[in-house]
């Protein structure tokens, strides 16, 4: 174990899946010369050289194309979007060929690529550059869509995605690039995708959380433990495929749920997983599952308005007390 | 009157046998689609089904330069080069039907053949869209060392879309061995390039990020051999992309859903140019040129015809795609959930 | 009234408004010369001239931009996309400009664009042209998501949608435009953003579907009648914003809800519903919500997988039964 | 040695009030940016600050030739153009500030500055992105018969994205009068254009659509508004677009995150590019023609600078927005739900 910022996770997959495997390469804005817009790959130019660290033109929808022919044809790509707002231009090559070559030729091909970057809300960067990014993608079958919250998550499920030989929608935060962690050095250290993880034991009610909003409800637990709420806190680190039975066993257990997103809660991923929660375990929910999200509005610029925007610590305690009271609980 | 291949050579290269194989492939395909029209008109096919006739000579010519181990990627019109390369036209056919015998399993349709037996990339149907991938194609080459090319079949409709420019830049930045083939048959469904394009002549877009490039004769296959062939010795000595305008035609509609195409061109202009039909040009030029004899063509047409009515008889015979297969190959091993 | 198509519902709601305001016109692919690929915009130019109903090169980004730009400054366009699925090359032109431009200037500028087209499951037309497309915009703050199911809704809902001061994402199907049906020829009939509507009276369950599912959940509503279930079928034809009032006040009555949605389930609109529905009538629900949704796969091509991929009556009979006779119903 | 503007007369029109006024433009833009790096510094903006030090000549050049009923529309290093446009510089540092008296009410920040009052139609952070809303302002403007005409300012970045290029083919197509203004300052972040455009000279786009293009001095407020000028001339006329590529040069980073940009040029490079300060440029000459006197020069500098701290002071004394404008602006009438 090596402790180490979730940027330094990453870079340290990257680097030993690069060594591992000569297909891998990286591609996509910046990645080369100016080692990163977020410094995510420092020290890979270097290291690997310009065949295997693709600075690109800005032309995400290009480029990522570039990735898809690259992976049909034998090659591992990791395409950087610099933040995933960018993946937008690209969501047609993402969703209509890189998810769905491998269904419609009947398995002759398949795309193993891995599109990553920071995604989810941003420090004051406003509408445009501080958008949840999952939405776009976690609906879509043949695609798997990863957020890993700590740095031992990020270079392990890192590491997963560039082995697997499916497109991997693979999200981090610019938010979370500076905490440190305990990070395995081994470098057959692998999370495998679609498996949950409990980030805290606890009786009372399960939270569901990813990203910062785990963060932050981990700090509400500690401050409900005081209260005497025992709550368990739930990350499913990789939203397609979702490992439902993690997060119902625990549900079973405490009776109660609350689902924290930062993305605006309209048919987010929080309604999936209230979903799926209800109906599979309807009859050992002592109230509704209760999801708190980010407002339903744009990222507004303001730095008081942002902070209205994404879930408080207190809507989520408030949250965890009503599920927890409702029903004598 | 016919517009005729007037040379007063063979061209260079050109033998019996080479003749024979070009003529041949020209008439397979163009009979591999009057079929696929049939079956798609007794309800045998579904969906979208998009005619490649009157267009043959590039598909055949431009391969006809390829080995076997060259990559091409087309778009949803895409029997004729996925036929060129070297496809099974039983399995195609298969696959027109929706049959689990067909190339994609009967998963893909008329829009998505795939062959990874003759390294053929597919069927793709978002106009524009596969231009990315085939420079990521000629990436791959060029990182492994190879010496492959990959030819990229795709219209003029293609041409206004932005990725059309993102992957110009691309190859010609990185000196990308990868041919763009762009078939000019001069609509995009009931667009005429005058109407979609400020410059029509396409094959000048390439000069401005200093991409060889060419116009070439749609409708005369060794034109389009010559020209491609020049394409893929550049691309396989430095890698040098191109981009090749084949001046084509299609002479039925955008699709089987708009049979008479008679609201955006004319009947003359139809007529007028089912004149220069590229195989009957070839052939005329082949007998002159004494490359085939009378008895050599008729044994061709035939073969293209018992070779189509075999690919429809086991078309036919193949059973529907097992249900389970709603699941399968969506990802290499199945996901737990979702 | 009169009797007409779907197709010549949404003709009559384009010329009705085109003639009533002079700002507004139609840009798309294939909509004037060729008439529509789908023939929705048959006799536009003869009537109004290239001006006004305007052929584009296939170019959705930038005639989508087209249109923004011409929103912001005082026209209406209603942008046509051939089929939605061509919608997500220009994901980024809707979702980063159209749905935050009012937002990002202040509430200076807002773009009354309308973006239509027909969405969802075809004919055989496989994975990359049959799709449902909702899902990318109904997440989104600063849009609105239309999907119409019956000629009068198709005619009075665009209608609404010129009118609309706000970005307006409007989903037609292939598969309904022949449908025909009773439509108001008043061209001052409007039927309001934001309102579902019943359109079975029933006591034993909700069934809450649209488009091509609703018309399906009608024929099992009657098949039902037979075995003595009531179903009630609630079509919200506003997805965003969501007449959730409408939905919950069914289910208070009926106490058991089933969602039909043609889209491949995870995260999709139905997870939406049943998580408003479960946190909003909890203590009013005999079953947990039951979502009937299309198979989590692309769209193949073969025509017996197709059907499997679409929620069939059995599957949705066999679901409200289920909620029927749970709890003793 | 500091390049110089050598004409021999006056150019053509420029009396002592445009000068004037030239001058004290850009020395309004460099000193709000200036503050601005400062009020960075502090924390009183926050998120992403690009600074237009070095490139105010375009700006300035391209504005002078505009009625204030024309348009102008923006990437996200757009403080200029909106200055430059008309717009009051203490309500757009309120914006840069996040505040209630913000232009954009504290809710766009500085990457999204828009001025309903003087047809500022944005701010625009997704690169290539605002060039087809352009060709839609100019759209607008055709359709209702105006003559006004639209400035779409962008970088040298946005040129390899798909969107340049479906612009260019829109405008040149329709005839919009669209008068598309890239900005080449040599570097998208990092990234210099020999490294990301098979062609370097941006202008020689225009030529394949048949749109009027030409490279500009844009260190030289006077080449700038001759070149826009002929430009606005042409588009008012019959709408013909055009594309002006102004050779420029930042000469800070990227972002006020990026301050040294040392990785990717050299000090020596930036050192260069600074003796062609397009302030520094036009004062000697306005001052050698005798346009201006050494008086006018320290009035307008003093000038600037009181403008630029009453700005500071009108933001920082601006409230924070309210809470509830949160929810206000997403749509006309407040949605029932969702
Ligand atoms: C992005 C996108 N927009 C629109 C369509 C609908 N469409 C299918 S084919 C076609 C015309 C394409 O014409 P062209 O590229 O010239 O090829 P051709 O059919 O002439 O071979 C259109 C508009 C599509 N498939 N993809
Ligand atoms: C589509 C997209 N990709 C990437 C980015 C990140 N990004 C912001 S500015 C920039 C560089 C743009 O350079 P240029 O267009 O030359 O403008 P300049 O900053 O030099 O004024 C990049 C890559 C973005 N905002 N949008
Ligand atoms: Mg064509
Ligand atoms: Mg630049």
């Amino acid at each position: 174990m090596a402790v180490m910022t979730y940027r330094e996770a990453l870079n340290l997959a990257l680097r030993e899946e690069m060594r591992r495997d000569p297909n891998v390469f990286v591609i996509g804005e910046e990645v080369g010369l100016y080692e990163g817009a977020y410094k995510v790959t420092q020290g890979l130019l270097r290291e690997f050289g310009p065949r295997r660290v693709v600075d690109t033109p800005i032309a995400e929808s290009g480029f990522t194309g570039v990735g898809i022919g690259a992976a049909m044809t034998g090659l591992r790509p990791v395409v950087e979007m610099m933040t995933f707002n960018f993946a937008l231009v690209a969501v047609d090559q993402i969703v209509n060929t890189a998810a769905k070559i491998r269904y419609m030729s009947g398995g002759q091909y398949h795309v193993p690529i891995v599109i990553r970057g920071p995604g989810g809300p941003a420090a004051q960067l406003g509408a445009q550059h501080s958008q949840s990014m999952e939405s776009y993608f976690y609906h879509v079958p043949g695609l798997k869509v990863v957020r890993p919250t700590t740095p031992m998550d990020a270079k392990g499920l890192l590491k997963s995605s560039i082995r697997d030989d499916d497109p991997v929608i693979f999200i981090e935060s610019e938010t979370l690039y500076n905490v440190k962690g305990d990070v395995p050095e081994d470098p057959d250290f692998l999370i495998p995708l679609g498996q949950a993880i409990v980030r805290r034991e606890g009786t009372d009610v399960t939270v569901i959380a990813y990203m910062g909003m785990c963060y932050r409800a981990m700090e509400v637990a500690e401050e409900l433990a005081a209260e005497g709420i025992s709550v368990e806190i739930v990350d499913p680190r990789t939203l397609r495929p979702m490992d439902t039975e993690s997060i119902i066993g625990s549900v079973r257990k405490t009776h109660r749920a609350v689902v924290v997103e930062a993305g605006a809660g309209f048919a987010g991923m929080g309604s999936e997983i209230a979903a799926f929660i209800t109906e599979r375990a309807f009859d050992d929910l002592d109230a509704p599952v209760e999801r708190v999200t980010g407002a339903n509005a744009p990222m507004p610029y303001a730095r008081n308005l942002e902070k209205l925007k994404t879930p408080s610590k207190d809507r989520i305690a408030a949250a965890v007390r009503r599920v927890c009271y409702a029903n004598g609980g | 009157m016919a517009k005729t291949i007037t040379r007063q050579e063979p061209a260079l290269g050109v033998d019996a046998e080479l003749a024979r194989r070009l003529l041949g492939e020209m008439l397979l395909i163009r009979r591999f689609e009057e079929k696929a029209a049939e079956a798609y008109a007794l309800g045998k096919i579904g969906g979208f089904l998009h005619l490649y006739i009157g267009e043959e000579a590039v598909a055949v010519g431009a391969t006809s330069v390829l080995r076997p181990d060259d990559y091409a990627i087309s778009a949803y019109r895409e029997h004729g080069h996925c036929l060129a390369k070297g496809s099974d036209p039983r399995r195609a056919m298969a696959e027109l039907y929706g049959r689990r015998d067909g190339l994609s399993k009967g998963k893909g349709g008329s829009m998505h053949l795939f062959d990874r037996s003759v390294n053929f990339l597919g069927g793709h149907a978002i106009v524009g869209a596969h231009l990315p991938v085939a420079a990521g194609v000629g990436f791959g080459i060029k990182y492994r060392g190879g010496d492959q090319v990959v030819v990229c079949y795709f219209g003029d409709g293609a041409v206004p879309q932005g990725e059309f420019h993102e992957s110009m830049n691309l190859v010609a930045l990185w000196k990308l061995p990868v041919i763009y083939v762009c078939e000019n048959n001069r609509y995009a469904m009931g667009t005429s390039t005058e109407r979609a394009l400020a410059q029509t002549e396409i094959w000048q877009f390439g000069r401005t990020y200093g991409i060889p490039a060419e116009r070439v004769d749609g409708m005369d296959v060794l034109a389009v051999r010559e020209a491609v062939g020049r394409a893929v010795e550049r691309a396989r000595a430095d890698k040098t992309p191109a981009l090749i305008e084949a001046d084509t035609y299609r002479f039925r509609g955008h699709s089987m859903r708009d049979p008479a195409g008679a609201v955006y061109r004319t009947r003359e202009e139809v007529e007028r140019e089912k004149q220069r039909d590229p195989i009957a040009l070839f052939r005329g030029y082949a007998l002159a040129a004494k490359l085939v004899t009378d008895d050599d063509v008729r044994t061709l047409e035939k073969d293209a015809v018992d070779r189509v009515d075999e690919a429809v008889a086991f078309a036919d015979a193949s059973p529907e795609p097992p249900g389970e297969w709603l699941f399968t190959d969506i990802y290499g091993e199945p996901p737990r959930e979702a």
